[in-house]
């Protein structure tokens, strides 16, 4: 590891898009979502508010594209999972910001501020460990300036070491050996992304997948809707097209108490539409907010 | 203990007696284990250690090397202004930084031991497991001995990483409150909702 | 080189920056080295190390430490007034056996060697330089005279180390193989994933 390149870079690292009068942040091996927003929010100088986090979602939203675009950077699936869960969050701070104000009056509105507290606790406590973080890489640095001494004994201290005890035969030192260099197993909750190129997984596809499940079994909660696939890609498309569908009014969601089952059923008054899917995705993510 | 001590009879005294064995130590070494070596009370050799570092930090000269305490115990490092000679000796990685997610990883560990991976993912919002794994190879962190909820390894950190962050103990790390404005109680927070 | 030192400018001088640097010396150095890593002549470098030895030898006590001049060079070594106590630090805790990650880590450089530390804690994911010091200081392993990629000391097993497990050469370890159910090639194996 190089002392450089692990050095967040001084200047900064975002570039002014002139001509759309808004911020456009430049590819930057930022440490997750939280990392992305906390640098989106003191960029404006805004403080980390509910304002602020509805403000950044396009800017947030576009260095998620770049990302994916840029082929690098999100390697692993669950990493980008978190991404795209703060992000959905996002969108729907920034619909709610859009809708008429009124009383808050439904469900909808206090699960919305419930999901909103959370992020913003989050984001707060992730800005504390970067702060502490902070002091631990000035102390590390500080002190890569002295070294302890840790020499070897003298000999004639070394000479008084009691005699070593080491029977061991040549046959049980290779069998530690081989055990010491097997290579350890990987984490467990590493997931690679190498085999998305052979799946084809699209909301769309997903929506269809649900309406058609629901359409026939009528009520169903999300470990039903997935029962018929093992595949964590399908999952977590399954689970945006759930978004999607739930942002377009497709489905409804009811929850009889607190943590208790989810449980997903039609609406029955539209029908998804994919289009408006890409639209919002490639529509909004360039677009500066002018608010 | 006011007899005399068999240290007290040879010329240098407890002062040199100390210099001695911190010399071959390759650890820090308590005040309680050098009592015992001398056969004297831990307060004098408290107070004795707290006068040899004053005298090397310039009763002549600064010295090229200082007492310091770290991670409960005493040792003898070199002092920071000589570091360009002494790196001029020394070639390795001790100098080598450590990442930014090292670091968040690490302040999650060190504040919030024994953890697991899941939880400091939770926290960070990215996956943790090969950073984890350079601060185990780096002896910064070590595997806590027991396991945490439905058998995760939890983490802790080491007694080199007091000693590499010259730090006497954990206490020493400063609070992380004052970074948390109005957040009572963010532990239940990222347990109750992102466990692994 | 008559024209000032950058070492001359700072507090304590010369003699603080060899105290500095031998203060990490494993081995004796040489004034020619040290005359390299402070730009001055080896004649100044040698009469300074002379005032530093004779300093430590009772300007106003004698120190627990000398500064000797050995067949390569200059070294710190404790004063042998104090030597019973260092003997009871030295033997206090001190065990016959060899832990298990000091085995390990014995198998590891038998197999690969000659190793770097770095590689070695790739290899068992934790931090081995205490337990290299403990072979080192048991003798069962030692430096490889050439450093490896960066500057890094490598290490080798000993001729102690063959007799102790009662073989005549390198060679008469055990193959690996048939403990490593269905690894054909550890060695491409282990180089592909642990490189560093």
């Amino acid at each position: 590891m190089s002392a450089q390149a692990t050095e967040k870079t001084a200047t900064d690292p975002s570039t002014t898009d002139e001509t759309a009068g808004g911020f456009r942040l430049a590819l930057e091996n930022f440490n997750g979502p939280f990392d992305v927003l906390l640098h989106l929010i003191t960029q404006r100088e805004m403080d980390i508010t509910e304002v602020a986090l509805a403000e950044v979602t396009d800017e947030f939203i576009a260095y998620l594209k770049e990302l994916q675009g840029a082929g690098d950077g999100l390697k692993l699936l669950d990493e980008t999972t978190e991404f795209l869960v703060v992000a959905s969050t996002l969108l729907d701070l920034k619909a709610a910001r859009l809708l008429p104000r009124g009383e808050m009056a439904d469900e909808e509105d206090f699960e919305l501020l419930e999901a909103r507290d959370l992020l913003f606790a989050r984001l707060l406590q992730y800005k504390a460990f970067k702060h502490a973080a902070e002091f631990l890489g000035q102390r590390y640095h500080e002190e890569s300036a002295r070294r302890p001494r840790e020499v070897s004994l003298e000999p004639q201290f070394a000479a008084l070491l009691p005699e070593l005890i080491f029977n061991i035969g040549p046959e049980k030192f290779a069998q530690l050996a081989a055990a010491a260099l097997v290579p350890k197993p990987e984490p467990v909750t590493e997931v690679g992304l190498s085999h998305l190129h052979g799946a084809n997984v699209t909301i769309g596809a997903e929506a269809e997948a649900i309406t058609a499940m629901l359409t026939e079994r009528g009520t169903l909660d999300f470990a039903a809707l997935i029962a018929d696939t093992s595949e964590q890609l399908v999952v977590v498309v399954r689970f945006l097209a759930l978004l999607e569908m739930f942002r377009q009014k497709v489905i409804v969601f009811a929850q009889q108490d607190p943590l208790g089952r989810l449980e997903i059923s039609l609406a029955g008054e539209q029908d998804f539409d994919v289009q408006a899917v890409q639209d919002s995705y490639e529509g909004s993510a360039g677009e500066p907010d002018h608010e | 203990m006011s007899e005399i001590a068999p240290i007290d009879e040879l010329p240098g005294g407890l002062k040199s007696g100390l210099e001695a064995v911190l010399m071959v130590a390759d650890s820090p070494v308590s005040t309680a284990r050098l009592a015992e070596i001398f056969e004297l009370p831990v307060a004098r050799i408290a107070t004795t250690l707290e006068e040899l570092a004053t005298e090397y930090d310039g009763k002549d000269r600064p010295r090229g090397f200082e007492l310091r305490r770290v991670a409960s115990g005493w040792r003898f490092y070199t002092r920071t202004d000589y570091a360009d000679f002494v790196s001029s000796y020394v070639l390795d990685g001790q100098t080598a930084r450590l990442s930014q997610a090292a670091l968040e990883t690490l302040a999650v560990i060190a504040y919030r031991q024994p953890v697991s991976r899941g939880r400091i993912s939770a926290i960070r919002g990215v996956n943790v497991d090969s950073v984890v794994r350079t601060l185990l190879t780096r002896g910064l962190i070590t595997e806590y001995p027991e396991m945490g909820d439905g058998g995760a390894t939890l983490y802790q950190t080491t007694e080199y990483f007091l000693e590499r962050l010259g730090l006497g103990t954990l206490e020493e790390l400063p609070a992380l409150s004052p970074y948390l404005p109005g957040v009572a109680d963010l532990e239940s927070l990222d347990s109750a909702t992102y466990d692994d």
